[in-house]
Parts: structure tokens; C-alpha cells; sequence
């Protein structure tokens, strides 16, 4: 048999074009990694790794088990059409074999087996695989109507709104919705004109054959099954290009990632693997409080991925977002959406002019010595009373402290990188490594969580440990260093995006807090605490805007009837104080008032 | 024209010439930000300027100029700017100062 | 049978119209919040621009109160306000021919700029904190020591979207300058520094009395806000600004930061002003009925406003209009019943 | 002219018998103008005029040099009003705005501190034997010449216009600082829009262009000049006026102070050969006129009698404009008929130098 009619021909078109265009993408975005990317690969190939990236793919490509997590009916939809189509090819495949025996049949040989085989014979009555068959066409065409039913009520699957899409989405997308009916609809005709089909096509073809003529079914039998393979040409022409490349991305990005390949503050190649492997699902328009309190549409994860990856990215989309990091702890895939959006700003002239930042030789304006250094960071200087209250619990301490920056000091450079200009910060860090060093601390405490993470990140600080305040206060609590006394006070704690999961830094502050009074929290809080608006890595939105969300945010806090807010982050400090309309205070504040002589 | 040496040359005057300044990229500055027009001239950032403790930065008089025409030197000043941020934390009329300063190194700027 | 006005508050605004009205026949009854009459203007020192005790006005007023035997009600607070009485937080309702609120303002809170230190830092005190002193008649450091360097800051609470306080609260600079005025007084040979981004001198003998600390109290005037203040090893207070008109920045150390706090709306004028069907400017005072003849008029008839309920006013504006506000609803009652 | 606030300003000149005291930079950069006053005032309209050669400089540019201390330019002023008493006159006219306002600011500095006045005349008698006699009347030299503006027209053999078009000329006039600028009243029409020039230009039938920096300093400014480092300064100021008065494309310029007439003059060669930028007609310079010359012109005199040829921008246009005869031959001739030689080619020397007379005798 040769397995050809002329309704193959689109398919057959279709599938070849998709399979060169993703081979083609596939080996120029790896051909085009940079060297060290290469040597990680070679590297980490034969090892444990890649045995548990192929466990992930099944997890996360087939199962989609992190969407199950945002809502389990959202993740059953994208279950169903994943994984079922999966199990349609796969099981499609089986059942050629078991009719056919090990012979080699055509890719149209499988997938339309019902049109060349409508009547099977080997196996006799049992209709195993047909049964199998209809029960997985029925699963993915339940996957199909909660797809269809979340375009029009997307609140049922816990999403508040859903993606917009550009042209080839809605090719691809009204592709794929017509897939599976067609399906449906060739092999009922074919069970009607010649019997067989499982429980679900043959049913229907009978049924089919009580209402129409025989005439009739006959007409439309080829048809059906010309529109079922156009239905999947048209897809397989539109699939590269569109969202559903990401079917074929995430499977590569996933061994990548798990060979220790990761996007940095430079574009590369592989940033393409994470740019083309956002399927457009959305979820990263609901926890964006740009689009929850200032009505932003066009500036989430899901736009800005999409812009950059066919090229329309403006500066506006790439600078308008706080980096709060909520949107990435959600993603189901699993994008590393900050650093994206990071290297994305550098765009501009970024080669620091030979005198820039030259001013920096010789200044040192820091003072006391010790093996504890203090950075109070920039921003700190404008909330004094943390810079106080460290001074005291130091003292009470018992501590040395070299204070790097009590009488202004070089910024950390973060701010910097935010806004694209990584060389130009790398000034910074080499000043302040050289200011840390020289002094010979061992412990670097700082009350800003925007410099920690740039400490920890993007320093080289071998041999100094780097500190927030908060650890270094809990640590000095739980080693008896300082005692404190419970007041009666309640706290309702915030954390700092750059502290909680810029850091992971969510227990020590909570701890503290709970050694001084009774600790509530904020409806959002820990992974989910939303952000306070004043971000520096936000430059697009205005201070009105800015207070918007501090506003939301704080109502969530005044909302627990606490007696007092606490946060650790001096501009998170600034921005509840002004929300709240009266002193926020810091965890070292509570701390020192509290602090035992 | 012979190139004699006087051993001087024609000083420029100090007075901002308003008349012959060419404004478009001042213009089109406030265009895209105008808030910038809301300054009171404080000072607030000038004061707080982390660069400002250590080199001569001025925000302020360098935005000030800008607006008014003159941008010679402003992009390499700008350049001392370390972006930090705290300017925009005490401005009392909330510009956003830092978009500010990438703006118009954007605007005058040759990237 | 004499009309009945109830006026909401009993600081200068309150009682000047209390006394206006019943010199007309009218018969008023203030509700205080406070245990006392007075306002804000009490224990204040001096006012200016003529550097009258504020005493010398605020005690007469509550005399004649005392001795016209006006009904004041003392310590009960209004929660709702409408043409017909006002409604007592003890759940009480009071009646009323019509309603004067003449409820004020609130200082800004000096912690919300924490930048200046205030409540951090010992030796940095509030206008209001060193009018207190001047009463006492005690202006000293915190360690006794008199001060030898004083700076005061201008519009602290007032112009400053940072801490949702756009306006203008009008009186601070000229009480900037007064302040520096009395303080070289009592300390001749001390510096005072007056921090200000402008001076704003628009009542009579301001701009006088603004040339007279400058040449001949010597007083200096440096335009710059102050940015952040830190304290010295000895408590002294160290500022920054910039010096804006040589456009440097300036740094200096003090004994002694005066914040020149503003005049914030009050908290409650929300509440009040729903009860009431009442709209508030978007500095959240009350919103007059306009700005030329009806500026004492509410949007509802029957409800009436005297002194800075609706925008930072000095005493002395305060008190012309409660003059005003009396007129206003004698004039209103006298419509009313007349036409019944 | 549009403005009439000069009105307000009116000071008495005498009309005769005047003591004339001389210049130092015009003798040495106009030396024809100040014969030409002399002409004029004793020759044309007969008024004594006594031009003492016993008199000194005044020591004013020492003096806003910080050279000369206070007490020595008052002792000197004192000496020249001396001289005049001792010649019999009491009306003083200087020809110089620098000493014209050094008189001024003594004779006010007298009135007002009486003690510097004894000093002075202690130190007179003691170093020359003299005694103090302070004069009627003090005059610049230029208000001489408005005084008279009506004679003068009436004798004119040109007008302030163009002979071919009969258009008036478009003249600037500017006035030195120290004329009115120190004390506003010394000056007729006050320091902010004299009258004296214009009233001249006026009469005679030109047209004053009313610019926007008709009030600003030529740039001389001594210290701005006699320091080299500052002579940047000088020439920006000068640059500022050209800039500012070219678009009125004037015919002429007309200053009553030496060192301004010798800037506005001289600098406009600086500028072109700075800058390369000239101005006036086809870009070949304006030329800058003393009252003097500008009064001699009108009454006929010859233009190298004058002393023009000593002038960096050429005056032959304007000449021509104005149909005043001249021989170009003798332009380079001195008064005694040798050639004096020539100025080097430059960009604002525009008048073709193939028609002149080449010879050296």
C-alpha cells in the first residue's frame, strides 16, 4: 500500500516546511552560543543531568505539573491537549504497528490510518485501539472546549485576563481548535460509510448513518478528511512562527538548563531558547501589579517575550517593569523573565567612556575599623533611624564596625545595571571590592536589599559574608549576642521584593520580628508579596503611579490592624510611609527600641 | 582669513542666548517628559546626590541648562551620575529624576 | 425665640463666630473635641507680623465666650454633620437652625519626613516645638547649652507630593522669618540660616519685616532645601542642601533644626464631609461654595465655614472671616424664617 | 528718534570762551579730530576756544587701572582746572569721555566729602604752588558740538543722506560709558539714551538705529584691554554690538569716546581675521566715524584733512555716499606731502588700492 491520497498533500507540506524551519532555528540558535555555552554542554552531556531533563520534558512538556499549580483546571487543559495529542501520535503509532506489523509506513500512513485502514481485521472484534483511540481524541477534545470556554470566562480557570495575540497566534490558534473536530468529524463519516470506529466515532457514525443517505456521506467523506489535513497544514505552517514554537523550544531549553546554561546581563543565543520557549499562556498578567492597579497592558512578561522575539521591542516595554519577580515565580516554563528583561535594556551605548566615573580614585569616606563592615546604602541615608538603630544594636554588641558609608559613600552599582549600563557599573563594583577589601572585613552588613543582591550576585567577595541586616540581627539574637524584650505591639511584616525573592530571605526577618512582638501578615506575603512600587528598576512609570501601588499594597497591611508596619528596605520604608500616611519602621528600629543594655 | 595669533580669541559670552540656542532637543525632551517642567529648583537632588558628595554634579543646574538650550558637556556630565536613585526619593514635586537623566543622555547622546 | 447655630470647633475661627452671632441675636453652642477653647493658637507665643502674645488675642475671646455665656460642650466630637444639627460621637444628636464647621486643621506630622531626623534627633524641634519653648521662656539645646547655629527649614510638610501635601500652607515662611527674628533676639550673636525654596511674603508688613531679618537681624536667607540632616558626635545636627544660587551643594553643621511644619487637612474632613454631602479640595480641606463670594458658604445650604476648614489661613484671616461667616448666616436664617 | 526721555535730562553748556582740555588716545589714534574741533568752534563759528598746551593728562586710565591712587588724579585734576583760571576761562570741555567723567566723579567727591577737597588743595599748593579755582561749567567736547548743531547745520555743505538715492543714512550711534553712565545727569538725555549723538545726527539728516545693544560697552573697559588675557572679553563686547546692530545695515558708526571709536574701529579687523566674519556692505566693514569728523564732513571739510585715512575700516563708500570730494591719490600723503605708507590688505580694507597713488617722494 502506498499510503497517499491527494488530502495528505497539505499535511505532508505543512509537516515537512515546520520540520525545516525547526531544525533551522534549532542549529543556528546552537551554533550561535557563544563558547562557553558550548563547552557546558560537551561538559555536562553524559552525566545524571541529562536523564533528569528527560523526566522534566515529560513533566512540565507532557503533564504541564507547574500549571496544575496556578489552577488545576487550567493545567488539566494544557494536560489534555499536550499530552493527549502525545498519546494520539504515540498509541496512533502502536496501532499501525500491531495491524501492520514491523513494516515501515509513511508519516501519513499513521496519522491518517482510519482513511487507508478504515476496517481493521486483526484483531477481530475487540476494537482495542479504536476504543483507546476515541478516548484520547475525547480527551484532547475536552482539552479544546476548556480552551474555547477560557477565551470566554478565564476567571473559571483562576485567570483574571488572558494573553492578546498577534496574527500567527490566530492562525495557529483557529488551526489548532479545528484539528481535533475535524478529527472527529472524518473518522465518524468513514465509521458511517464503512463501518467500525470506536465507542465514541463509531457511535457517531452510526448515528450518522440513521440521518444522512448514503449519498450524502459520501460527498462528504473526502472532504472531512481534506479539511482535517489542511486544518493540520495550516498549523504546521504557522506553528514556527507563532507561540506554539514553543512546543518545540521548551524541550531543548530544558536539557539546556539543566547543563547549567543560563541568560546573563549580555544578550545571546541562548536567550533565544527562553524568549521562543513562552507559549503566551498569560499567567504573568495577573500577578503584575502594573496591569492590576495601574491598568498596564502591554508591559507584562508575555508582551514584552513576544515583542522581543519578533523584534518590536521599544525601550518603553523593556523599562517598564518593577523586576518584583512575582511574575517569574509564577511562569510555568520557568523563564528567567528578569534577567531577559535586564539584558534587553542594554541596548544603549553601553562602553563606559575611559574618564567615566574616574572621580572615584582615592575616595574613601569611611570611618571606625573593624571586622564587620557596615553599608548603610544610598538610600538608607535618607531613613536615618535605621542607620541609628544599627549603630546601637553594633554597640550594645559589642561589635567593631568599619562603616563604609556614614558619611555618603560610591553607590553599588545595581541601579546602574538596571537600566542596561552593566559595563559602566562594573566601575562600582571594582571600587567597592577594592574600598571592602582594603579594609579587611570579614562581614559585610548592609540595610539595603538592592545592594545585598548585587553583593551577592555580581561581587566577588570571596572570604567576606555577606549580610542584610535582618540575618545579621537574627543570628545576634539566636547566639545570645543581644537580648531583646516583647513588647506588646503588633507588626505587620512586608517583605522587600529584592529581600524575599530576590534573596530568599523570608524567615530571619520574622524571626526577629517575632522576638519583639507578635507578627501579622499581609494577605500577599512571602514568594507572593507584592511589590511597593518605588523600584528602581522601573523608570517609565511616574510618582503618581508610583503611589498607586504603594497604596494597594499598604491598604493590604493596614488591612491586619497591626499597631505597626515593618519592612527591611529603606525605599520600601519610604514608600508605605507615604502610602500609610504615618513612620513605617524598620526591623532594625524595632529591634534597637526593644534592646536589652 | 589668515591664521594670525592675537594670543586671544573672541571670549563667549556667558549669557544663555535664548535666541540662538537651538531648543528642539530641549523640546522634545519636555515633550516626552514633561514633569520635568514642574521643577522648583530646590535643590532637593543636588543636595542628596550621592556623585554630587564627591565630584561636582549638579542635576539641577545641568537640567536647568539643558532646558534652556545648552547642551555642551551635559551628555559627559551626566556620565558622573550614578543613577542611584535617591534624587527621585526626595524630590517634593516627584519627578521621576532618574528617567530624567537617561533621557537625556538618550536625546543628546549618540547611541 | 432665638435661632440656634451650632459651630464645630472652638479655636479662633469657632469662638469669633460664636461671639459675632450672638451679637446678633443669634444663639450658638460650640462642640469641641479638646477639654479647652483655643485651637491651635493656644500656647503659641507671639504672632506675627507685630509680634502680639497670642495670648493678648486668644484670651479676650475666651473671656467674652465666658461672660456671654455662650453653651460650650467640651471633649464630645461630631461625627456627622448636616443643614439641621450635627451628631455627637456619644451618639447624641444636637439640632441646629444651621451648622458652622469651623473645625481647622492638623499639623503635619514632623516623623513623616524622616530624613530630618525629627523625634531621632534631639536637637531638631518643629516651629510649634519652639514657640512651646518660647513660652516657657526657655529656647535651649538639649543638653541646657544655648544654641549658637540655628537653621530652619521652610515648607516641611507643605509643597511636597512625597508626602502627599501639594499646597501651599501659606503662614510658614512668614513665621520662618518671625521665628529667626525672635530667636536672634534671645540669642544675638547665633547664626540663624533660613532654608527656603521660596519666600512667600503676601500679607501686610511680611515683606517688611522678611528685610528687616535680613538687614537688621542679619538674618541668612539660603534658597535650598534641606535634603537630609544627620547627627554629630556632640548632637550637633549636620544639613545638607544646595546652596542653589551658587548651585554648589552646601553642607553645615547646626545646634539646633527648627522644621517649619505646614498645615495638613484634617483626617476626619473625609467622614465629616460625606455625612454632610459635602466635597473636599483635593488637598482634602473643605471645598468652599467659590473662591470670591462664597468663600464661607458650603455646597448645601445651611452649612457654613469659618477659618482654615477649607485652606491654610493665618489668625488674622481666620477671624475676619469668621466675621464673615456670622453675617453670612444671619443672613441665611433670617431668609428662611422670614419666608415661612 | 521714537524716544523722547531726554528731555528730562538737560544740562546747561556755556556757549563761549572754553577751556579745552585734549585726549590722549584721540591725539595719538585721531589726532585730525581734535584739530578739527578746534576748527570748527575758532574758525567756523568764531567762539574762543583756548587749547593750553600746558595741560596734562587727566591720569584717568592710571587711575581705573589702579596705577594712580585717588589723591594724585585729584591733585592733578586740580592742577588742569587751575590752568584754566589762570587763563582766564571757567568753561571746561574735555575732549576725552574717560576724563570727562574723572571730572565729574572729583568735583563730585569734593562736594561730597569736603575734607578730600582741603586735601587736595594742600597737596596742589604744596607740589605746584597753585590754587584751586573749580570751574563754571564742565562739558564733554561732543555736547560742545550738539550745542552748536543748528549753527553747524546751517553751514553744512552735505547732509547726512544719500546723494544718490536722498535717502537719510542709517547711522549707530554710540555713547562712551563713563558719559553718562556714572552720573546719569552729567549726560544730555541721562545714561540710558543719551541724546548728545543723536541730536547731532538728527539735525544733520541721518537716520539713529535704535538696536539692542545700543546701551552696551564697546569692551574697552580698561582692564579689559591693557590685561592681554582679558582682551577676549574686550573683543566679545565689541563682536556683541556688531552682531546686534548689523541687520539694520548701518552706513556708518559714530562714537564720542576715543577708546570706543578706536574699538568699534579696530576690532573689526580682529573679528575678521578671528572669525572671518565682516560686516557692513558686501561685507567690507563699517566705517566708525568721531563726532568730529562726522561734524567736518558735514561742514565740507577734506576727509584726510580730517585724518580718516588713519581709520582701519576705508571711509571712501561712505564718502561716496555722502558725494564729498576726496582725492584718493592723496589719501596716504601726510600734511606735509610725504607718503606716510600704506596699511596691508585685509578684509575690511575694501577700497581698490590700484587708485592709489603709488609714490614715494
Amino acid at each position: 500500500m502506498t499510503f497517499f491520497a491527494p488530502f495528505t498533500i497539505p499535511f505532508i507540506v505543512g509537516g515537512l516546511f515546520m520540520f525545516a524551519v525547526v531544525a533551522l532555528k534549532w542549529s543556528l540558535w546552537i551554533v550561535r552560543l557563544p563558547r562557553v555555552d558550548r563547552r557546558l554542554i560537551r561538559h555536562n552531556f553524559f552525566t545524571r543531568e541529562t536523564l533528569i531533563a528527560v523526566w522534566e520534558v515529560v513533566r512540565e512538556s507532557l503533564l504541564h505539573v507547574r500549571i496544575f499549580r496556578v489552577n488545576p483546571l487550567l493545567g488539566f487543559m494544557h494536560m489534555s491537549l499536550a499530552f493527549g495529542w502525545f498519546l494520539l501520535i504515540v498509541v496512533g503509532w502502536i496501532e499501525t504497528t500491531a495491524y501492520l506489523g514491523w513494516q515501515w509506513v509513511p508519516l501519513q500512513g499513521h496519522v491518517f490510518f482510519k482513511y487507508f485502514m478504515p476496517i481493521n481485521g486483526i484483531v477481530g472484534d475487540i476494537h482495542l485501539f479504536e476504543h483507546l483511540m476515541d478516548a484520547l481524541l475525547l480527551m484532547v477534545l475536552t482539552g479544546v472546549a476548556l480552551a474555547w470556554y477560557k477565551r470566554v470566562r478565564s476567571k473559571a480557570m483562576g485567570m483574571r485576563r488572558t494573553t492578546k495575540h498577534v496574527l500567527f497566534d490566530r492562525v495557529a490558534l483557529s488551526a489548532l481548535w479545528f484539528i481535533f473536530p475535524a478529527r472527529l468529524v472524518a473518522e465518524s463519516l468513514t465509521a458511517a460509510v464503512h463501518g467500525g470506529g470506536g465507542f465514541l466515532t463509531g457511535s457517531i457514525g452510526h448515528w450518522l448513518q440513521t440521518l444522512l443517505g448514503a449519498d450524502v456521506l459520501h460527498s462528504l467523506y473526502e472532504p472531512a478528511w481534506w479539511f482535517y489535513s489542511t486544518a493540520l497544514g495550516v498549523f504546521f505552517v504557522a506553528m514556527p512562527f507563532s507561540r506554539y514554537m514553543h512546543i518545540f523550544t521548551e524541550i531543548p531549553l530544558i536539557f539546556l538548563r539543566r547543563w547549567k546554561l543560563h541568560p546573563t546581563a549580555e544578550r545571546k543565543s541562548y536567550d533565544r531558547f527562553e524568549v521562543e520557549a513562552c507559549s503566551r499562556c498569560g499567567i504573568c498578567i495577573d500577578p503584575c501589579q502594573l496591569q492590576a492597579d495601574l491598568g498596564m497592558n502591554d508591559t507584562q512578561s508575555v508582551y514584552f517575550l513576544r515583542d522581543r522575539r519578533y523584534n518590536m521591542l521599544s525601550l518603553k516595554v523593556a523599562n517598564n517593569c518593577l523586576m518584583c519577580g512575582r511574575c517569574e515565580q509564577q511562569c510555568p516554563v520557568g523563564i528567567n523573565l528578569a534577567t531577559l528583561r535586564l539584558n534587553s535594556r542594554a541596548k544603549r551605548r553601553n562602553i563606559p567612556h575611559e574618564g567615566r566615573f574616574k572621580y572615584l580614585r582615592g575616595v574613601d569616606h569611611s570611618s571606625g575599623s573593624g571586622r564587620v563592615g557596615y553599608f548603610a546604602g544610598c538610600m538608607t541615608s535618607l531613613t536615618p533611624a535605621v542607620q541609628r538603630s544599627m549603630q546601637h544594636i553594633f554597640s550594645v554588641a559589642g561589635e567593631d564596625v568599619w562603616y563604609a558609608d556614614r558619611d555618603g559613600g560610591v553607590c553599588c552599582g545595581r541601579p546602574l545595571m538596571l537600566s542596561g549600563e552593566t559595563d559602566a557599573a562594573r566601575k562600582m563594583v571594582a571600587y567597592n571590592t577594592d574600598l571592602f577589601r582594603r579594609h579587611e572585613i570579614d562581614v559585610l552588613v548592609t540595610s539595603c536589599p538592592i545592594c545585598l543582591k548585587v553583593f551577592r550576585e555580581s561581587y566577588r567577595l570571596d572570604g567576606i559574608e555577606v549580610l542584610h541586616h535582618s540575618e545579621y540581627i537574627d543570628r545576634l539574637i539566636a547566639s545570645g549576642r543581644i537580648k531583646v524584650q516583647t513588647e506588646t505591639r503588633t507588626f505587620a511584616y512586608h517583605d522587600p521584593c529584592e529581600l524575599g525573592r530576590g534573596c530568599g530571605i523570608y524567615d530571619e526577618p520574622r524571626r526577629v520580628i517575632g522576638a519583639v512582638g507578635r507578627l501579622l501578615e499581609p494577605r500577599h506575603t512571602r514568594r507572593d508579596a507584592l511589590c511597593c512600587g518605588a523600584s528602581l528598576a522601573n523608570t517609565v512609570i511616574d510618582d503618581g503611579q508610583q503611589q498607586r501601588i504603594a497604596q494597594r499594597m499598604t491598604d493590604e497591611l493596614v488591612a491586619t490592624n497591626c499597631d505597626t508596619i515593618v519592612t527591611a528596605c529603606p525605599l520600601c520604608n519610604k514608600a508605605i510611609s507615604r502610602a500609610a500616611g504615618q513612620p513605617t519602621e524598620d526591623i532594625a528600629e524595632i529591634v534597637a527600641k526593644n534592646i536589652i543594655v | 582669513m589668515r591664521n594670525l595669533n592675537f594670543g586671544y580669541g573672541i571670549s563667549r559670552p556667558r549669557a544663555i542666548d535664548m535666541d540662538n540656542n537651538d531648543l528642539r532637543k530641549s523640546n522634545a525632551i519636555i515633550h516626552e517628559m514633561p514633569e520635568l517642567q514642574a521643577c522648583i529648583g530646590c535643590g532637593s537632588c543636588t543636595a542628596s546626590c550621592t556623585a554630587g558628595g564627591i565630584t561636582d554634579f549638579n542635576f539641577r543646574k545641568l537640567h536647568t541648562a539643558v532646558r534652556r538650550g545648552e547642551y555642551r558637556g551635559a551628555y559627559e556630565e551626566l556620565n558622573k551620575c550614578m543613577l542611584c536613585g535617591k534624587c527621585r526619593l526626595v524630590c517634593p514635586r516627584g519627578i521621576n529624576t532618574r528617567a530624567m537623566v537617561m533621557l537625556i543622555k538618550r536625546k543628546l547622546g549618540d547611541y | 425665640m432665638a435661632k440656634r447655630v451650632v459651630i464645630v470647633g472652638g479655636g479662633a475661627a469657632g469662638m469669633q463666630t460664636a461671639l459675632e452671632l450672638k451679637s446678633r441675636g443669634i444663639e450658638p453652642v460650640i462642640v469641641e473635641r479638646d477639654i479647652e477653647l483655643g485651637g491651635k493658637a493656644r500656647g503659641w507665643h507671639k504672632l506675627f507680623p507685630s509680634f502680639t502674645p497670642a495670648g493678648d488675642i486668644m484670651r479676650p475671646l475666651a473671656d467674652r465666650i465666658r461672660a456671654e455665656r455662650i453653651r460650650c460642650f467640651y471633649g464630645q466630637e461630631v461625627t456627622a454633620i448636616s443643614s439641621d444639627g450635627v451628631m455627637l460621637r456619644s451618639g447624641e444628636r444636637m439640632p441646629a437652625d444651621a451648622v458652622v464647621i469651623a473645625t481647622g486643621f492638623t499639623l503635619f506630622d514632623a516623623h513623616r519626613k524622616q530624613e530630618y531626623g525629627y523625634g531621632l534627633y534631639d536637637n531638631v524641634i518643629t516651629s510649634v516645638d519652639l514657640e512651646r519653648m518660647m513660652n516657657s521662656g526657655k529656647v535651649l539645646l538639649a543638653d541646657g547649652s544655648e544654641p549658637r547655629r540655628i537653621a530652619i527649614l521652610h515648607c516641611v510638610g507643605s509643597r511636597d507630593e512625597k508626602v502627599c501635601q501639594k499646597h501651599c500652607s501659606k503662614v510658614c515662611c512668614i513665621t520662618g522669618v518671625k521665628q529667626a527674628i525672635e530667636l536672634k533676639e534671645m540669642f544675638p550673636t547665633a547664626d540663624v540660616f533660613n532654608f527656603y525654596m521660596d519666600i512667600r511674603m503676601f500679607g501686610p508688613g511680611y515683606e517688611e519685616l522678611y528685610r528687616e531679618a535680613q538687614q537688621r537681624y542679619n538674618v541668612h536667607f539660603v534658597r535650598g532645601r534641606i535634603s537630609e540632616a544627620a547627627e554629630t558626635i556632640n548632637k550637633r545636627i549636620q544639613i545638607k542642601a544646595e546652596d542653589t544660587l551658587t548651585g554648589r551643594p552646601l553642607k553645615m553643621t547646626v545646634d539646633m533644626l527648627v522644621l517649619l511644619v505646614g498645615m495638613s487637612a484634617n483626617y476626619e474632613n473625609e467622614a465629616l464631609a460625606s455625612t454632610a454631602g459635602l466635597s473636599l479640595a483635593p488637598n482634602g480641606y473643605f471645598k468652599a461654595n467659590d473662591s470670591f463670594l462664597g468663600v464661607v458658604r458650603s455646597e448645601r445650604e445651611g452649612i457654613f465655614f469659618a477659618g482654615a476648614a477649607t485652606a491654610p489661613k493665618s489668625l488674622a484671616d481666620t477671624l475676619a472671616e469668621a466675621a464673615l461667616t456670622a453675617s453670612m448666616v444671619d443672613e441665611y436664617l433670617k431668609n428662611r424664617y422670614n419666608e415661612k | 528718534m521714537r524716544r523722547t526721555s531726554w528731555q528730562e535730562y538737560q544740562k546747561d553748556i556755556a556757549s563761549d570762551k572754553y577751556y579745552y582740555a585734549r585726549s590722549c588716545i584721540r591725539q595719538n589714534f585721531f589726532p585730525g579730530s581734535e584739530r578739527a574741533f578746534l576748527n570748527i568752534l575758532g574758525r567756523d563759528l568764531g567762539i574762543d576756544i583756548f587749547d593750553d598746551p600746558l595741560h596734562t593728562s587727566c591720569t584717568g586710565i592710571g587711575y581705573h587701572s589702579d596705577v594712580v591712587p585717588l589723591e594724585t588724579i585729584m591733585t592733578v585734576v586740580a592742577r588742569q582746572f587751575s590752568l584754566m583760571a589762570e587763563a582766564g576761562y571757567e568753561n571746561f570741555i574735555s575732549s576725552c569721555i574717560t576724563s570727562f567723567g574723572i571730572y565729574n566723579e572729583v568735583l563730585a567727591t569734593w562736594k561730597e566729602f569736603p575734607e578730600t577737597e582741603e586735601r587736595t588743595r594742600k597737596y596742589l599748593k604744596e607740589a605746584t604752588g597753585r590754587d584751586l579755582v573749580k570751574p563754571r561749567s564742565i562739558a564733554h567736547t561732543s555736547d560742545i558740538i550738539f550745542h552748536h548743531r543748528e549753527a553747524i547745520a546751517r553751514k553744512a555743505k552735505h547732509r547726512l543722506v544719500n546723494s544718490h538715492t536722498g535717502e537719510p543714512l542709517r547711522v549707530v550711534e554710540h555713547i562712551g560709558c563713563h558719559y553718562a553712565k556714572i552720573f546719569p545727569k552729567s549726560g544730555i538725555g541721562g545714561s540710558e539714551f543719551p541724546y548728545v549723538l543723536a541730536g547731532m545726527i538728527e539735525t544733520w539728516g541721518g537716520d539713529v538705529v535704535d538696536y539692542p545693544e545700543r546701551r552696551h560697552c564697546c569692551g574697552f573697559g580698561f582692564r579689559n584691554y591693557l590685561v592681554q588675557a582679558n582682551r577676549g572679553s574686550s573683543v566679545a563686547n565689541s563682536h556683541k554690538k556688531l552682531e546686534s546692530m548689523a541687520p539694520y545695515k548701518p552706513d556708518f558708526i559714530v562714537a564720542n569716546c576715543p577708546g570706543c571709536a578706536m574699538f568699534l574701529d579696530k576690532w573689526q579687523y580682529a573679528i575678521a581675521e578671528m572669525e572671518g566674519m565682516t560686516y557692513g556692505a558686501d561685507g567690507r566693514g563699517i566705517p566708525v566715524l568721531t563726532y568730529e569728523e562726522m561734524a567736518g564732513l558735514v561742514l565740507g571739510y577734506d576727509p584726510w584733512e580730517l585724518g580718516m585715512q588713519m581709520h582701519q575700516v576705508d571711509v571712501e563708500p561712505l564718502l561716496d555716499k555722502l558725494g564729498v570730494e576726496y582725492s584718493p591719490e592723496a589719501k596716504y600723503l601726510g600734511a606735509n606731502g610725504k607718503y606716510i605708507g600704506k596699511p596691508a590688505d585685509v578684509a575690511v580694507n575694501c577700497f581698490d588700492r590700484r587708485r592709489i597713488y603709488e609714490i614715494k617722494r
